[in-house]
């Protein structure tokens, strides 16, 4: 008899943190020995107002599970207005996203800090686990990395 | 018997008033031109309806003594706007069956030639539903 | 391709104990491009940094990934590392294994593996770096006061103090702004004139000051440390440097009917006039509008009487360019005038008044030499209704939303002055709330109450009408739950301050931003409040918010330390991770300006070379002095033709390929 | 239709003629009489293949980049061109202008009216073939084929896109042919009547729908190439520097990609003329992709249209600091 190997799912997820609010959030969790799930990936951006469309895309393309972007609170943005911008830009992006039937659970904003190093923990963990619910993402990845 | 179960949001929802706005200035008390004849003035109205304590208010005299003259509602910095709060009051009590304060056909007798166009038309704003 | 040196630290056991080191390097040395992999127990020690120095130049390493604790960190100390040994510092990346792997894992495989991650990524991206430099751009050591109320002579003379040269530009024929009006200053009471004044002589007489009075900024061209302005003056029709001002014009014009501005319209003014006798400069001013020669060609009594011979009708407007490294906005308030409150009767009634009107009625200088008298009928008032929060925090047209900050404490002042100076008088505050923090300030309005007896009464006036001379205030008690109707012999309305309308086309030319209220936005509300956004325009005062006159003093210095700051630099070193536009890919839609928060991108009509052929195109230009990097143009860009140096779409993508592999 | 034509012949003549424009973009047919091209004339030209009728859809604006650039060296200083627009082309070339794509300057603007343009497509749908000629006759279309002359109503036979017509007038124009053009009478849809029914379906059968209809695309670049709000001199997608360049779709997420950052590009310039949808030979209703973006932010962040005038910021260049967060996604649409 032969029983198939089942691999547990662990999903890839994503995160891209301004340089200025949220990198820094990210620094104080593990300053607070703050753990949140490893298959977390943090990629530095100046501001939330960098991340283009495109590289979210790209992620799900390459394989992530879930991508997060996360920024200065509204208000608090190093450069004034970056993520009053990202934040529209995100929205009509996630809704798009939606419509095309892509499970509007995989891309999340989040607003932290520099000081909210337990937000982005917590954040993480809850976003980790969201996908791991979810899933693997299969509708909007390259089918070829498969072969 | 009066249908005392009017709640804050019942309130907020017939009048479109967000209460909370509110900053406790006075200018609507300060501004009514009926202020004697109330028992409840409009500043009043919202702070009551704010805390929920709506019973008074649907007992009271103030809400036939309102001239729906909109001072107060004109006047208000904060555009809480009272004058809609008190008619919500009013209309809460309205359209309980027979509730009205005034008949229709009660209004023509009380009809003077003095009278501003203003209060007969408030006036059948009281009447009824 | 690079040659590539992979470094990871231990930090001691701070990563060495949850990430095995050795494999990280060791698996690292395996990826395309790295020629070095090594790990060391601190990386950051002089001896760390030794072993990349050394081996920088033993493998002729192109770029450097360092495994380590966070970028914010260090990123710096290894910048200079890589420097000295000849790379450029911008050929660096870090791969942050403590704070994101080390320090908040705890399996030690599942931590190794994701610090390999980490640092495949920062390979990825070391390969498309390129060696960026920074720019440097000289620095005017001059500065720009635009307003010469208090807020702009404080700036200036502290930044005159350290040795830089600054103009201030007024637009009225005097600095002195707001403050030169006030009577007394709360909390101390100390006179407004005996304390201003000689900071306004000060400004007059320090060579290191320049003043540019009766003049408007024309023109902003130019960034940080470079800015070109042209400055307006404006015709006086007095030859400024003959004029004594000795005032023998001013007092033999026929033309006497113009309201003095200075006295808030109180008292007139002669068509050649010196605002007050403490103006500096105390030189007169011609208004053409008022001036009977300048209307009808028949009169010039002032050119007779004036033996400097400084009339001069001819005088035309000027335009004055000059560089400065710096620019300080201190264009202040006003005070709007409650016209559309019809419920005040200000419009109607003479003895219903704003507070800076009140402060002319009781100043010693003023119109009534500080005899408080009802405009009106020239009668001392018996009673005196204050009234506050006039058009402020309130969410209709004619209010302005936010609270004008100065109000309550002035009116405790008004009330104070008016209770000391004719104790029988009756004075009546109705307030929405009192609000008094600063220091000495509740004190202050304690005073009022306790010792004063001024009557303060939570609630607003509703209505306001003069019956046989007297005005009758219909009003709220609201914690007597009670409409009271008092009279009174003047009502004083604390109406709100709004900026001067100057402020906006301002903000327009130096292209600083500016919320709806027009006051101009700061850089950081908490950490950066004296600067703009736009790097080289500092705020001083009341353009960026109401103030009062301590607060108000401070930021002025506060901000003249930042001026002081920039113009101490010969050199600007600019942060080279600027947006940078690729002018084959450019539509020259004007899109990435629209977002740009410096106004960083212009556009300029270029010859282009692209698929062979030459044509001239509309392509965006990026000042790299200006930009600050924060990349909102390159996504809002179609065309993909503008990238940020350093974060650039192909960099951020091989670092997502590489986590994602 | 013909009357029409004769008046635009002989308005064009007059701007040939007194010298205000030196040519003008006109319509020629092709190799069907409903597969109608765009065409330059000129002063020396005749005109009698010049056509003005029920096909000539196509968005002329963005022809404008190319006419009405500065020239290159060695190049003649051109006239005007004249363009004619449609009311619902006003709104592109009003977009083209605000992003300093076309040089105002160099155009001269003849509005001509619409009735509402036809689609070739619904004839086919009712089993008409082999069609030889189509002439429009007031409210009837005679057409011609193999088979013998069939008489169609003319609203049977509008383009889905014209069924929710902007509305007669133009925003844009130098001149209008007819002055007092009347609202035409349309049977009118709601625009965003089948955005709202993708939105209600479960996202199960939103990812199928698109699916199905995505993997059509043979990747022609049509509905790039026609669109006058992507425009750009050289597309992300044929640049090889951009990191994304590609040629084909070589799978499922590619043709998702292409569309989404297609879609995403013009979102807030988009006008919705619908270009994209009717050029696609795969007839993939590529606008729905559009109107998508156009309802989110009408509906998050205040009407706009795109084109209306050529200063308004668009929505996505422009914030105000109350506007919802993008989790507001995960509470709308159809499966909450």
């Amino acid at each position: 008899m032969q029983v198939e190997e089942k691999k547990e799912f662990t999903p890839l997820i994503v995160a891209f943190c301004c340089n200025w609010c949220s990198y820094a959030g990210a620094d104080l969790a593990g300053s607070n020995r703050l753990n949140y799930p490893a298959n977390v990936k943090i990629i530095r951006v100046p501001c939330s107002c960098r991340v283009n469309p495109l590289f979210i895309l790209r992620a799900f393309q390459r394989g992530a599970d879930g991508v997060i972007m996360c920024g200065c609170h509204p208000g608090d943005c190093h450069y004034t207005t970056g993520n009053y911008y990202a934040r529209r830009r995100m929205t009509t992006l996630f809704s798009m996203l939606d419509y095309l039937g892509i499970e509007k659970e995989r891309t999340r904003v989040e607003w932290v800090s520099a000081a909210e190093g337990v937000k982005f923990a917590a954040t993480m963990k809850d976003f980790a686990e969201t996908i791991q619910k979810l899933g693997e993402n299969r509708k909007l990845r390259d089918l070829r990395c498969e072969k | 018997m009066l249908n005392t179960k009017i709640s804050k949001e019942d309130l907020e929802r017939i009048s479109g008033v967000n209460t909370r706005k509110c900053m406790k200035c006075g200018k609507c008390s300060a501004t009514c031109p009926n202020f004697d004849a109330m028992d409840y003035h409009p500043h009043q109205f919202i702070d009551m309806v704010d805390k929920g304590n709506i019973a008074p208010l649907l007992e009271s005299k103030a809400i036939w003594t309102c001239l729906s003259c909109m001072a107060c509602l004109q006047r208000c910095p904060r555009s809480v706007e009272p004058a809609k709060l008190i008619e919500a009051v009013r209309l809460a009590v309205v359209r309980q069956q027979g509730e009205n304060r005034l008949a229709a056909e009660d209004i023509p007798e009380l009809l003077d030639e003095d009278l501003p166009q203003q209060a007969i038309v408030s006036a059948f704003r009281k009447y009824k539903k | 391709m690079q040659r590539i040196g992979v470094f990871v630290c231990w930090c001691g056991t701070n990563i060495a104990a949850t990430v095995d080191v050795a494999k990280v390097a060791e698996t690292l040395k395996s990826e395309p491009g790295v020629v070095f992999a090594t790990d060391y127990q601190y990386m950051c020690s002089a001896s760390g940094q030794e072993i990349i120095k050394n081996a920088i130049k033993e493998h002729n390493l192109t770029g450097v990934v360092i495994c380590s604790c966070s970028p914010r960190m260090h990123e710096a100390t290894f910048r200079k590392t890589v420097q000295a040994a000849g790379i450029n510092p911008y050929m660096l990346e870090i791969a942050n294994i403590r704070e994101q792997c080390s320090w908040i894992h705890k399996d030690k495989e599942e931590a190794t593996e994701k610090a390999i991650i980490l640092g495949r990524a920062a390979i990825a991206k070391v390969h498309l770096n390129a060696p960026l430099t920074s720019m440097e751009s000289p620095v005017v050591k001059r500065a720009l006061v635009i307003g010469g109320g208090i807020a702009g002579i404080q700036t200036a003379l502290d930044i005159a103090d350290a040795g830089f040269e600054v103009d201030i530009v007024e637009k009225q024929p005097t600095i002195g702004g707001k403050m030169a009006q006030l009577d007394k200053t709360f909390p101390t009471l100390d006179c407004a004139a005996c304390i201003l004044t000689p900071k306004m002589v000060d400004a007059g007489s320090n060579d290191k000051v320049n003043l540019y009075t009766y003049c408007e900024v024309d023109k902003v061209e130019g960034f940080v440390g470079n800015f070109k302005v042209t400055i307006k003056q404006k015709p006086r029709y007095v030859d400024a440097t003959k004029c004594t001002g000795c005032g023998e014009c001013t007092t033999k014009c026929p033309s006497r009917k113009n309201p003095n501005e200075f006295n808030m319209g109180f008292d007139n003014r002669g068509a050649v006039y010196i605002p007050f006798a403490q103006a500096v400069p105390k030189v007169a001013t011609i208004d053409p509008d008022d001036c009977i020669y300048m209307k009808t060609g028949k009169c010039g009594l002032c050119a007779k009487v004036c033996t400097a011979g400084a009339i001069n009708y001819e005088q035309k407007e000027e335009f004055i360019t000059k560089e400065y490294g710096a620019i300080v906005v201190a264009t202040g308030y006003n005070q709007i005038k409650p016209t559309e409150f019809e419920e005040y009767g200000y419009n109607n009634y003479k003895d219903v008044v704003t507070s800076l009107e009140f402060e002319r009625l009781m100043n010693a200088a003023g119109p009534t030499g500080g005899h408080l008298l009802r405009p009106s009928n020239g009668k001392e008032p018996k009673k005196i209704v204050f009234v506050q929060c006039v058009g402020s925090r309130g969410q209709s047209c004619r209010d302005k939303s936010y609270c004008s900050k100065i109000c309550c404490m002035y009116t405790a002042k008004h009330a104070m002055l008016v209770k000391d100076h004719y104790p029988d008088v009756d004075v009546t505050v109705f307030y929405i709330d009192v609000r008094t923090p600063g220091k000495n300030f509740d004190e202050f309005y304690r005073r009022a109450v306790e010792e004063f007896g001024v009557h303060y009464i939570k609630g607003m006036v509703g209505k306001v009408e003069e019956e046989d001379g007297v005005l009758k205030v219909q009003a709220s008690d609201l914690l007597a739950n009670a409409q009271i109707h008092m009279d009174a012999d003047m009502v004083v309305l604390a109406a709100a301050i709004e900026p001067d309308k100057s402020a906006r086309p301002l903000a327009t030319m130096l292209t600083a931003s500016m919320d709806t209220n027009d006051f101009f936005t700061e850089a950081h509300a908490k950490l950066r409040p004296v600067e703009s956004p736009t790097a080289g325009i500092f705020l001083s005062g009341t353009c960026q918010g109401p103030k009062d006159i301590p607060e108000t003093v401070s930021q002025a210095s506060a901000c003249a330390a930042k001026v002081i700051g920039l113009l101490a630099k010969d050199h600007l070193l600019c942060n080279p991770c600027v947006a940078h536009s690729n002018e084959t890919l450019c539509n020259g839609c004007s899109t990435c300006a629209n977002v740009c928060p410096y106004g960083a991108i212009t556009y300029e009509d270029r010859l282009v070379m692209d698929k062979g052929v030459r044509e001239t195109r509309r392509i965006a230009v990026v000042n790299e002095a200006v930009c600050q990097g924060c990349g909102a143009c390159t996504v809002t860009c179609p065309s993909g033709a503008m990238d940020l140096k350093g974060f650039a779409n192909r960099q951020i993508m091989a670092e997502v390929d590489a986590i994602c592999r | 239709m013909r009357e029409i034509r004769e008046l635009l012949v002989n308005k064009i003549k007059e701007l040939l003629d007194n010298g205000t424009v030196d040519r003008v973009i006109g319509w020629k047919a092709g190799e069907f009489c409903y597969d109608v091209t765009p065409a330059i004339f000129t002063k020396d030209d005749s005109f009698d293949d010049f056509l003005f009728n029920g096909f000539c859809g196509a968005n002329q604006s963005k022809y404008l980049i190319e006419e009405t650039k500065a020239p290159g060296r060695d190049e003649p200083e051109k006239g005007k061109i004249l363009v004619l627009l449609k009311p619902c082309d006003s709104y592109s070339f009003n977009q083209l202008i605000k992003e300093h794509r076309i040089d105002r300057e160099k155009v001269y603007a003849l509005g001509v009216p619409s009735k509402g343009m036809l689609d070739v497509n619904k004839l086919r749908n009712m089993g008409i073939n082999g069609i030889l000629g189509i002439e429009e006759d007031g409210d009837m279309v005679k057409v011609k084929t193999l088979y013998g002359d069939k008489e169609v109503a003319r609203k049977d036979l509008i383009l889905d896109r014209c069924r929710c017509c902007k509305g007669s007038k133009h925003v844009a124009y130098d001149e209008l042919l007819i002055p007092e053009a009347e609202e035409w009478e349309k049977d009118t849809t709601d625009r965003f009547a089948e955005v709202e029914k993708l939105e209600q379906m479960s996202a199960e059968e939103r990812f199928d729908f698109w699916r199905s209809q995505l993997s059509k695309c043979i990747r022609c670049n049509a509905c790039r190439n026609v669109c006058p709000a992507c425009s750009c001199r050289t597309c992300v997608f044929d640049n090889a520097n951009s990191g994304v360049a590609a040629k084909v779709n070589a799978d499922d997420f590619e043709e998702n990609m292409f569309h989404i950052i297609r879609a995403w590009h013009v979102a807030g310039r988009c006008t919705d003329c619908g270009e994209c949808s009717r050029v696609c030979p795969q007839n993939i209703p590529l606008h729905l992709l559009n109107r998508k973006f156009i309802k989110d932010m009408n509906e998050l962040y205040g009407d706009f249209q795109a084109g209306d005038d050529t200063e308004t910021k668009g929505p996505l260049t422009a914030f105000t600091k109350t506007d919802a967060e993008p989790s507001i996604v995960y509470s709308r649409g159809g499966d909450k």
